[in-house]
């Protein structure tokens, strides 16, 4: 089997104030997979996705793109494979217009003129923003800024495409476009999510991260139905949803049609993580 | 340019210190016609800009260094009146906590860097405006040509008062040909940024910038009825 | 996000000096430096003990010397200023290891260097001694017109939230591949200045906004307990 | 029966930038009532959120909370009865701690001492962030800072509470505490959603916004389940799940137990809205 994309091995990490937020995270992706990674409020999720592409460094432990360690070295070419749709979008817009905020990425790639238009403008249609390209960005209401954010990466056109909640506030047909989106784009997706059902619709794996360890790994469909994995880290489904009724075909990611990331289902990330019911050890 | 103490004379510095005073006396009364309750935070940003862009320094020969102004800037933005308040605002702060600028030379750099920079730019600004036409397009690089001119004229005055007052014994026609030439320079940077961050403003929140209000048409609003 | 995180030139603590009125720190500064500009400059002796009582006053505020000394660096292209006087100025010359230099010169240099040092010391113990909104309080109590206050207040806010911004833009130009380091991108970073220059206007109007909204009305409630010791 | 506790008519509002986003809205929330607020990213949701509290001042229409018009005169006490959870919760946060986050608001209403500080706990601990109180809010996660935007308005313990996608970036559990409070509290809510199951779990009445004009007024359930309007304002039920299996008991806010509001369920509110399903264009 060939490296994964994303190899993290015993990742730690405290904040400057002090405050330690990973405890030792290991989490491998392989290409083509779409993880979603889940968990309560100040698990660590943000955290870990900021490691990713060099954004914070590694306290201990260590992550590598591909093979090539996160390090100084080799950090434009992990920032070239790795796209991140932060979890604030006021954090990823900064320049004048919509355009040039979304131009800006491949830009520094060393895409240029018509191409770089092409990219822009298939970008903003993807999320359906178009008619809004020559606006400041800070001038649109929060979803759109949300939509913005997710095409500013898509332009960069990455490998790997790492979204921290990508879904939230976005109207429901944006988000199942997003959805449709990323199903049809040929990338390695890690996605950041509350939104459960969501989770499963789009991604065959799941991992949960909680009080900033890994404490379970493997289908969606397994991790969603394992009640006491759920109520002990602040998952729960929602009002009136539950996979069982739908069976367990779901959660292929696949819309309808069942599938199962052969290296994936039910496959478990490290001891010492959540055992018991559901079979997730 | 901030001056420190013990660098002008007494008497100079006293002087200086009532014009200052004179003039912010002023510029209290008149900016009340300036402001509003929305106006006063961004003269607040306004001052925290001019403080970002001071903190920039130019390394201008024998070692020294010089650093943008931005009295013009405020002076486009928020009026010329409460640009004078918010240079100053800056200064007091930059002497108090920054020890840039001393306590005593409190009045020559609110002279300096907020009356001279300020109402030399606006004048150019509404000179520039008064000749061409009226139209948002020339708000910045009006702004930009305004700034430009104001610090080589707070230069000289600078070297003015150091031959008046000043405490080391160097020729003042040295001083002064030194100071035009670095700020002459500094001017350029001062231009650049000034008619950055006015035309920025200018293109999505005419609004803001005080200087291009008269050009802003009040709009209509559309009502809709629904199934339309 | 607010005024009230300290700053930079802060440095915490709980001494006598930390919990004098910022009033009376200030008015105490303002007369020393005035005592010191006006104290004739071959006087070596008084500015010793000038400067022994701002490093008194230092030491009594347990702030570390030697941070003190570290922020002193803005008054560095002024020392060089001064350093160069004796060489530019007029009047008579005199010899000092090896050099001509002249003579009024060098006594204006070391006045210079003296009050302008002891000025810069003496402002820099008020702002690591105080936080930002007590100075607020203090100029307000000293009769500051209210407006100027206002808008200090302001900009110390937008300080923050313009920083804040500025570390955010930073970090997304990172993100997508651009090292705001190198010259090559200064362009693009100059012409995000004015993005940045609105988008923290509006952050900052927002906030504002929030504040009314929650029953603002200009001045800051003090709120008790906890926020003595952070 | 009584003035409504909001009442907003004909209200139009272009923002300085000439963009104009509300088109003449009118809505009407009577006393205890919990409305959910529906429509597409950009549709003009916060635009109209923000003239609640005089945040914005209307460019033409009026808006009315108790009877008292929101203009400069009264605008001290319209802020004190309607309380606004922002969409971005780095908008509302903004003091050096959580607690002195918290108590800003009610001391501002002249709140002091040992009630105060019962009132800043009471808040923090009914959304979990009891144990943050000395942190500084910029260093939270975002869901975590969600939730103490949440506190800082429940501790002014308004008559009205507006809430613009509060649920957004909050794990799955705390949605549900969120929930919980709001339907234990005594007020009038107003809540901004993208969330359609929240919105039928929480809110027995749901109006829909769009393009700056509210195109349909009626029970939760009615509106989800109109797949012409639905379809014509970007919404969409989300995967798995579908009200029709949970029967029109559901959305009556009561959790399980089916209760209509006599004054709502079903009501249209005013003329030109939607009337019935299909009849949209
Ligand atoms: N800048 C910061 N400084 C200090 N501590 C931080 C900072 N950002 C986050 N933390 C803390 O680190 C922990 C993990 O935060 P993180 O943002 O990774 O959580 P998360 O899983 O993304 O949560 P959420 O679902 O709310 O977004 C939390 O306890 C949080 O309070
Ligand atoms: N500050 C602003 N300046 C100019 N236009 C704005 C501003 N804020 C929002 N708009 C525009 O006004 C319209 C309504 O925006 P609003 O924020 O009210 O939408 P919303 O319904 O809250 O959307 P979302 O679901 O994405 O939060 C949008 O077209 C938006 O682009
Ligand atoms: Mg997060
Ligand atoms: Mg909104």
């Amino acid at each position: 089997m060939s490296a994964p994309v994303l190899d993290v091995r015993g990742l730690a990490y405290a904040y400057p104030d002090g405050h330690q937020a990973l405890f030792g995270v290991d989490l491998h992706v392989h290409r083509g997979e779409r993880v979603a990674l889940l968990g309560p409020n100040g698990a660590g999720k943000t955290t870990l996705v900021l490691h990713l592409n060099g954004i914070l460094t590694a306290g201990a432990g260590s992550v590598a793109v591909s093979g090539l360690p996160v390090e100084k070295k080799h950090i434009q070419e992990v920032r070239r494979r790795v796209g991140i749709v932060f979890q604030d979008p006021d954090d990823q817009l900064f320049m004048g217009t919509v355009r040039q905020d979304v131009a800006f990425g491949p830009a520094n790639l060393g895409v240029r003129g018509a191409e770089l238009d092409r990219r822009v403008m298939a970008a903003l249609e993807q999320v359906g923003m178009a008619e809004h390209v020559d606006r400041p960005p800070h001038h649109l209401s929060f979803g759109q800024r949300r939509r913005v954010a997710v095409a500013t990466v898509l332009a960069m056109e990455p490998e790997v495409l790492v979204l921290d909640e990508p879904s939230s506030n976005l109207d429901p047909t944006s988000r199942r476009e997003l959805a449709d989106i990323l199903r049809a784009l040929d990338v390695t997706v890690l996605m950041v999510t509350h939104d459960l059902p969501y989770a499963l619709e789009l991604c065959p794996r799941a991992v949960v991260l909680s009080g900033g360890t890994v404490v379970a790994d493997g289908s969606t469909y397994d991790v969603l139905t394992d009640d006491a994995l759920m109520r002990a880290h602040r998952l729960e489904l929602p009002f009136g949803f539950d996979p069982r009724t739908l069976g367990p075909g779901v959660g292929t990611g696949q819309g309808t049609a069942p599938r199962r990331t052969p290296d994936t289902g039910g496959s478990v990330a490290s001891p010492g993580t959540h055992t018991n019911p559901g079979d997730l050890t | 340019m901030h001056v420190p103490d013990g660098f002008l004379d007494a008497p100079t510095s006293v002087a200086t210190g009532v014009v200052a005073a004179a003039a912010v006396g002023v510029a209290l009364r008149r900016a009340r016609t300036e402001l509003d309750d929305r106006t006063a935070p961004m003269a607040g940003l306004v001052a925290a800009f001019v403080f970002a862009a001071q903190m920039i320094n130019f390394p201008v020969g024998a070692g020294t260094s010089g650093h943008l102004m931005g009295g013009a800037l405020a002076a486009v933005l928020v009026g010329p009146w409460t640009g004078l308040l918010c240079v100053s605002v800056v200064l007091v702060v930059q002497a108090l906590f920054m020890a840039d600028g001393g306590i005593t030379a409190l009045g020559t750099n609110v002279v300096l860097i907020g009356v001279v920079t300020a109402l030399v730019g606006y004048v150019v600004f509404r000179a520039l405006q008064a000749v061409l036409p009226h139209r948002l397009g020339t708000v910045a690089p009006t702004a930009a040509v305004a700034a430009f001119v104001s610090v080589p004229v707070a230069a000289a005055v600078f070297s003015l008062l150091f031959a008046i007052g000043g405490t080391a014994p160097v020729d003042a026609g040295k001083v002064l040909t030194a100071m035009l030439g670095w700020h002459v320079l500094i001017g350029i940077g001062e231009a650049v940024v000034t008619g950055l961050v006015v035309g920025a403003v200018v293109a999505v929140r005419p609004d803001l910038v005080r200087g291009a209000r008269p050009l802003v048409a009040a709009r209509e609003l559309e009502i809709r009825t629904v199934a339309a | 996000m607010g005024a009230a995180h300290g700053h930079r030139l802060h440095h915490h603590g709980h001494s006598a000096v930390h919990r004098a009125p910022a009033h009376l720190k200030i008015l105490v500064l303002v007369g020393f430096v005035l005592l010191v500009v006006a104290t004739p400059r071959e006087w070596y002796a008084v500015f010793a003990a000038y400067a022994a009582v701002v490093v008194g006053t230092v030491l009594v505020a347990r702030v570390p010397l030697g941070w003190v000394l570290r922020r002193m660096v803005v008054e560095v292209p002024f020392l060089v200023f001064a350093a160069l006087v004796p060489f530019v100025a007029e009047g008579p010359r005199t010899e000092v290891l090896g050099l001509t230099v002249s003579e009024p010169g060098l006594v204006a240099a070391w006045g210079l260097a003296v009050k302008g040092t002891i000025g810069v010391m003496a402002s820099l113990t008020l702002a690591a001694t105080t936080e930002p909104t007590d100075v607020l309080v203090g100029l307000r109590r000293l009769r500051m017109p209210p407006l100027l206050v206002e808008i200090m207040s302001f900009m110390l806010r937008y300080l923050d939230v313009v920083t804040a911004d500025l570390g955010r833009t930073l970090t997304a130009m990172r993100s997508r591949g651009c090292e705001p380091r190198s010259p090559r991108h200064w362009p693009v970073l100059a012409r995000s200045l004015g993005a940045l220059f609105i988008r923290s206007y509006e952050r900052g109007e927002r906030v504002h906004l929030a504040m009314l909204s929650r029953g603002y009305t200009g001045t800051l409630p003090t709120t008790t307990g906890g926020h003595e010791h952070r």
